[in-house]
C-alpha cells in the first residue's frame, strides 16, 4: 500500500513539474507554475517518507530545520546578488548528489551488493555532483567578488584540466570493474573538488552567468544520476527537467553572445580582449541636460535602451519616473530588451518589473528593431555591447554577427554611460562618434534623476 | 556491463523527459528567464528525495551524517529557490495593472 | 487491483510520452496535416509487436491464427502508411523548386 | 545478451519516432520524417523478433508477406480517397489490438496467470479496438459512398449507444474481479463491435474527417493498453503519440468548424442544417468570362481561395495554369488556405502541392486576412462555408464564430460554383449577393480551364 501512495505520488509530481516550468511561458501563469512546483516538491518529500526503509525520522527533521533556517535568508538577498544566490545553491545541490552517492556506495559495499550498473552511475553522479560543488562556490565566489573575478590563466591549462577530468574518468573505470577496489573512491572524488575549481579558475568574473547555466544543467544530470543509482523515476524526470533547462538557457547566452557552443563546453571562455580597444581619439558629442530634455518633449516616439550599467547604478526607479514624466506627455515610451543585457539572461527584464513597468512594454529585439527608423530618440542607458554597431558591419570585431539593437537607426541617440571606458566586450562602440549621438555622461541613477527634475521642474514652470 | 530491464526503463524515462524539457523550456518567455534560474534550481533540489532516503535508514553513523547535510542542502534549496521565484514574479505587472 | 512498480512505471511513461505527443502534433505545420493523418496511421501500426509476439509463440491454433491476422493487418498499415505519406510529401515543392 | 539488443533497439525506436514527428514540423524536413518513422518501425519490429519466446517465424512469415500485398496496392490509392483509406487503415489497426488482446486473454486464462491488473488492461485494449475496429470500417463506408452517407438517426439514439458502452464496461469490472468468468468475454467483444457500429450510424459523410482523427487517437490508445497488457514500453509510447496526434488533430477541426470539443466526444454531430437556408430569393450576378479576364488582368494582387469544389472537380492542374497565366503578366497570385477548406486538414495543401504550386504561395488564414483590403480580386473557387461572412457578422448563423478568410474585404470577388446551392453547412453566403462579387456559374475545372484559354488566347494576340 505504501509503495502505491509513493508511486502515485511520483507521477502526480512529474506531472506537476512539467506544468510548473509550462506555466512559465507566461508573466499571467508564472505564478501558479510556482505553486505547481511547490506541490510537486511536497508530493515527491511525502511520497518518499512512506517508504519502508526510513527507519526514524530524527535527523531527517534537523536536516529540514536546519535546510529552511538557511534558506528564507538566502532568499532574501538583493536582486543584485541573485547570480550569486543560484550559483552557491548549485553547490548545494552538487553537494547533496556527491554526499548520497558517497553513502551509497559504502553502504553497499558492506552489503556487498555492489553491481557493476550501479558503481558505473553512482561514479557519474559523484563526479557531476562534487565539481557542480566546488565550481559553484568558486563562480559564487568571484560573482560576489570574494574570489579575484579576474581569469586567471597559465600555460597548458586546458590540458592540466582536462587530463585531472580523464583520470578521475579512468579511476571510475577501472571501479566500475572492480567495484570492491574502493580506496578508489575518495581519489574520484577529490579529483572532481579539484577539478571543480580549476575549472572557473581561468573563467572572468562576467562570464559567470554562462557558467551557471551549465552548472544548473550539471545539478539536473547529478540528479539523473542519482536516479539511476536508487532506482528512483522522479529523480530522473526532474533532474532531466532541470538538465534541459541549463543547457539551452547556456546555447541562448551563447548565440546572442555570438560565442560557439563547444568554446562554452570546454569552459575556455571569459578573456576580456581589453586589447582590441583603438586608441584612436575621436570625438564625442557631449550634450547639457536642457538640450536632451528639449529634444526629448519634441518627440513622439521614444525607446529606451537598458543595459548593465542600469543594473549596476540601480537606475530603474529613476527610470520609470522618467518613463512616467515622458509617458504624462503623451510621448509614447517601450523599453527595447535586449536578450544579454545585464550580466543574466532576463536581467533587464526583472529590475524593470521591480521598478513597476508594466511588461507589455518591455518589447524584445525582434520585435523592435523594425521600428528604430521611425524613432524619435533612443535613449541608451548603461548599454554598449548590446548596441554596438560594429555587430552589423565590422568583420574584424569580435562581436561581429552578434544580433544587437538597432538605435543608430533611430533620428537621434543619447547615451548615458559614466567614461569613454568599454564595456564587457571591451571594444569600442561606433554609436558614440555618430552624428546624431549625444552623451550624457555620468552615472545612470543620477544623470535619469537630473533627467527627471529637469522635465518635472518645467511641468510646473507651466 | 550488463544492464537490467529496470536500468532500460530508467534510460527511457530520462530520454523522453530531456525531449519534454526541451521542449517546454524553449517555450519559457524571455522575459522570465532569471526566474526560470531559480525555479529550476529549486526543482534541482529534488536530490532531497535521495538525502530522505540515506538519512532516514540511518544504516551507520557515516552515511547517517552524509544523509542529514544532504537532507540540509537540499532543503536550502527547495525553501530559498521556490521563495525568491516568487518574490521576482510577484514584480511582473500585469499591462495596465500598477500598484 | 493494486498495481506493480512496473505497472507504475509504464504509467510514467504514458504520461511523459503523451506530454512529448501534445508538444510535437502542436509544431507540425498546417501545410503537413494530411501527411500527418497517414504518418500516424503508419506509427499506430506498433501493434505489430504484440502481433509478432503471438504469432511467433505459437502456443495454440487459435491464438497463432489470430496472431497471423493481426500481423496481416499491421504490416497492411506499416507499408500502405508509410508509403502513401512519402508519396505526399513529395509533392511539396520547395519555393522556387519546378519540375 | 537478447534482451540487451531489444530493450536497446525499443529506446531507438522511441528517440526515432519522436524525430519522426517532430520533423513534419516544415515541408523542407518531413520526408527526413518518414525515413525515421520507417526505421523506428523496423527497430521495433527486429528487437521485437530477438524475443526469446517467439518459436517459430513460419507464421509471421506468412502476415508479414500478406500485409505487404495487401498495403502496397493501398497505397496508391488517388489522393481524393486518402481519407477512406486512413479509415480502413485504423480498422485494420483496431483490429490487430482486439486480437492480440483476445489471444492473451485466452493464453493466460489457460495458463492461470490472469491478474486484475493484466484483465484490467486487456478489457480497455479489447474495447478500444474493436470499435475502433467497426467504427473505422462504416466511416471508409460512408466515405467511399458504399453506405449511404446521410446521418441515420432514432429516438434515445445516444441513450441507446451509451446503454451499450456502459454495459460493455460494467462486463468489464465484473471481469476484472472475477478473471476465470470468460463466458464474459465474448459478450464484451461483441458489444464493442456494435457500438462501435452504432456510434458512426448517426454522423453525416462530411463529417467524417473529424470521426477520423478520433478514432486515430483510439488506436493510439489501444496500442497503449497493449502495451500495458504486453509489459511494452514501445508500444506506450508510439501509441501515446499517435493518441496526441489524433486528439489535436480532431481540436483542430472542431476549432475551425466552431464546434465545441464535448460535441464530439460524445459523436453527437453531423447533422446538416439544411433547413436554415433562407429562400428569399436575393440577386446574383453573373459575369461573363471576358468580364473576369479583364478584370484580373488589370489587378496586381490576386488571392485565390480554393475549397471543397476544386476537390470534388479536380481543378488543381487547371489552377496551376491560371496562376501561371497571372504570374507570367507580373499579377502577384495567393493561395488562401483556410484550416477546414475541404474535408480533411492540410487537403488544399495537398491537392496543390500536386500541381506543383509552391508550398510558400499557399498562406494561411491568420496570414491573408490583413491583407485582404489591399487585394484586388479575390477568387473564390469551389469554397462556401470557409468564406461566408455571417460567420463574422449573424450572430444566428450555426457558424457564427467561425474564422473565416476574409474574401469580402476584397476589391472585387469571383465565384466559382456550379449552382446556388450551398455548402457542408448548409447555409446561404451573403458574399454572393454582395455589389462586388460576380459569380461565374461552371463546374471549377471547366469554369478555370475557360479561363485559362481566355488569358492564352489573349496573349498570343498581342
Ligand atoms: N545577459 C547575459 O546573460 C550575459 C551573460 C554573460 C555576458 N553578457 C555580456 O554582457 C554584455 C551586456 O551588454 P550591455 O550593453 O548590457 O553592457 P556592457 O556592454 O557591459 O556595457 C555596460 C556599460 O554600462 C556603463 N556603466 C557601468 N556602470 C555604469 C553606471 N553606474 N552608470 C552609467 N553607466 C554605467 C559602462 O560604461 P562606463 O564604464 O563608461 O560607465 C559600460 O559601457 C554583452 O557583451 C553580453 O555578451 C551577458
Ligand atoms: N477540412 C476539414 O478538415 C473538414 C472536416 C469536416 C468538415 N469540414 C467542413 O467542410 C466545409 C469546408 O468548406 P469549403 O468552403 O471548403 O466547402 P463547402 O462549404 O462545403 O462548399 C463547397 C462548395 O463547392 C461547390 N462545388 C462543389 N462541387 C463543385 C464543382 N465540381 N465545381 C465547382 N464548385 C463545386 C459547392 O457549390 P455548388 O454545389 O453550387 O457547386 C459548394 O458550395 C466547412 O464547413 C468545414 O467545416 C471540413
Amino acid at each position: 500500500m505504501a509503495e502505491q501512495l509513493t508511486q502515485a505520488s511520483y507521477v502526480l509530481a512529474t506531472i506537476l513539474f512539467v506544468f510548473s516550468l509550462r506555466w512559465l511561458n507566461h508573466p499571467k501563469t508564472a505564478r501558479r507554475g510556482v505553486g505547481a512546483g511547490v506541490l510537486a516538491m511536497l508530493l515527491g518529500v511525502v511520497g518518499t517518507l512512506f517508504d519502508p526503509h526510513i527507519v526514524s525520522f530524527q535527523w531527517i527533521a534537523v536536516g529540514l530545520v536546519v535546510g529552511t533556517l538557511l534558506g528564507v535568508p538566502l532568499s532574501r538577498v538583493a536582486l543584485t546578488a541573485v547570480p550569486q544566490r543560484t550559483a552557491l545553491s548549485h553547490a548545494f545541490g552538487g553537494l547533496a548528489a556527491g554526499l548520497v552517492g558517497t553513502a551509497k556506495y559504502f553502504l553497499w559495499l558492506d552489503e556487498g551488493v555492489l553491481t557493476q550498473f550501479r558503481v558505473g552511475a553512482i561514479v557519474v553522479e559523484v563526479i557531476l555532483g562534487f565539481l557542480t560543488f566546488t565550481g559553484s562556490l568558486m563562480a559564487a565566489g568571484k560573482l560576489q567578488e570574494i574570489i579575484p573575478t579576474r581569469p586567471i590563466t597559465y600555460r597548458n591549462q586546458n590540458l592540466v584540466n582536462l587530463s585531472l577530468l580523464v583520470l578521475a574518468a579512468v579511476c571510475g573505470v577501472v571501479l566500475v570493474a572492480r567495484p570492491e577496489l574502493w580506496p578508489l573512491y575518495p581519489v574520484i572524488v577529490v579529483l572532481s573538488l579539484l577539478f571543480g575549481v580549476l575549472l572557473i579558475v581561468p573563467i572572468g568574473g562576467a562570464d559567470m552567468p554562462t557558467v551557471i547555466a551549465l552548472l544548473n544543467a550539471y545539478a539536473g544530470l547529478a540528479a539523473v544520476a542519482m536516479g539511476f543509482v536508487l532506482d528512483n523515476k522522479l529523480l530522473i524526470t526532474a533532474g532531466a527537467l532541470d538538465g534541459s533547462s541549463g543547457f539551452i538557457l547556456a546555447v541562448i547566452m551563447c548565440r546572442a553572445m555570438n560565442r560557439s557552443f563547444t568554446n562554452v563546453l570546454f569552459g575556455a571562455f571569459g578573456q576580456v580582449q581589453t586589447s582590441t580597444a583603438t586608441t584612436t581619439q575621436k570625438a564625442y558629442k557631449s550634450a547639457t541636460l536642457q538640450d536632451a530634455v528639449q529634444v526629448l518633449e519634441n518627440a513622439s516616439l521614444v525607446v529606451i535602451v537598458p543595459g548593465y550599467g542600469m543594473a549596476v547604478a540601480q537606475a530603474q526607479h529613476r527610470l520609470r519616473e522618467l518613463y512616467d514624466q515622458l509617458t504624462k506627455r503623451g510621448i509614447d515610451v517601450r523599453f527595447a530588451i535586449h536578450p544579454v543585457a545585464g550580466r543574466m539572461p532576463g536581467h533587464m527584464n526583472v529590475l524593470l518589473a521591480e521598478a513597476d513597468i508594466p511588461y507589455d512594454h518591455l518589447v524584445e529585439m525582434d520585435d523592435i528593431n523594425p521600428e528604430m527608423p521611425r524613432v524619435d530618440v533612443a535613449l541608451v542607458i548603461g548599454a554598449n555591447d548590446v548596441v554596438n554597431p560594429a555587430a552589423r558591419t565590422d568583420r574584424g570585431s569580435p562581436i561581429y554577427g552578434m544580433p544587437i539593437i538597432d538605435a543608430d537607426k533611430a533620428k537621434a541617440v543619447f547615451a548615458i554611460k559614466r567614461s569613454t571606458n568599454p564595456g564587457f566586450a571591451g571594444i569600442d562602440n561606433e554609436l558614440y562618434f555618430m552624428d546624431n549621438t549625444l552623451m550624457l555622461f555620468g552615472d545612470a541613477k543620477a544623470v535619469t534623476g537630473d533627467l527627471v527634475r529637469e522635465l518635472s521642474g518645467q511641468a510646473s514652470h507651466r | 556491463m550488463e544492464m537490467g530491464i529496470e536500468a532500460w526503463s530508467l534510460l527511457l524515462v530520462f530520454v523522453l523527459a530531456t525531449f519534454i524539457g526541451f521542449d517546454v523550456i524553449r517555450n519559457v518567455s524571455r522575459l522570465l528567464h532569471t526566474p526560470l534560474m531559480s525555479l529550476t534550481n529549486a526543482i534541482s533540489a529534488i536530490a532531497i528525495v535521495g538525502s530522505l532516503l540515506i538519512a532516514g535508514e540511518q544504516k551507520t553513523t557515516f552515511t547517517t551524517v552524509l544523509g542529514t547535510v544532504a537532507v540540509a542542502a537540499s532543503m536550502t534549496n527547495i525553501v530559498s529557490g521556490f521563495l525568491i521565484t516568487d518574490r521576482m514574479l510577484k514584480m511582473f505587472r500585469k499591462p495596465g495593472e500598477r500598484k
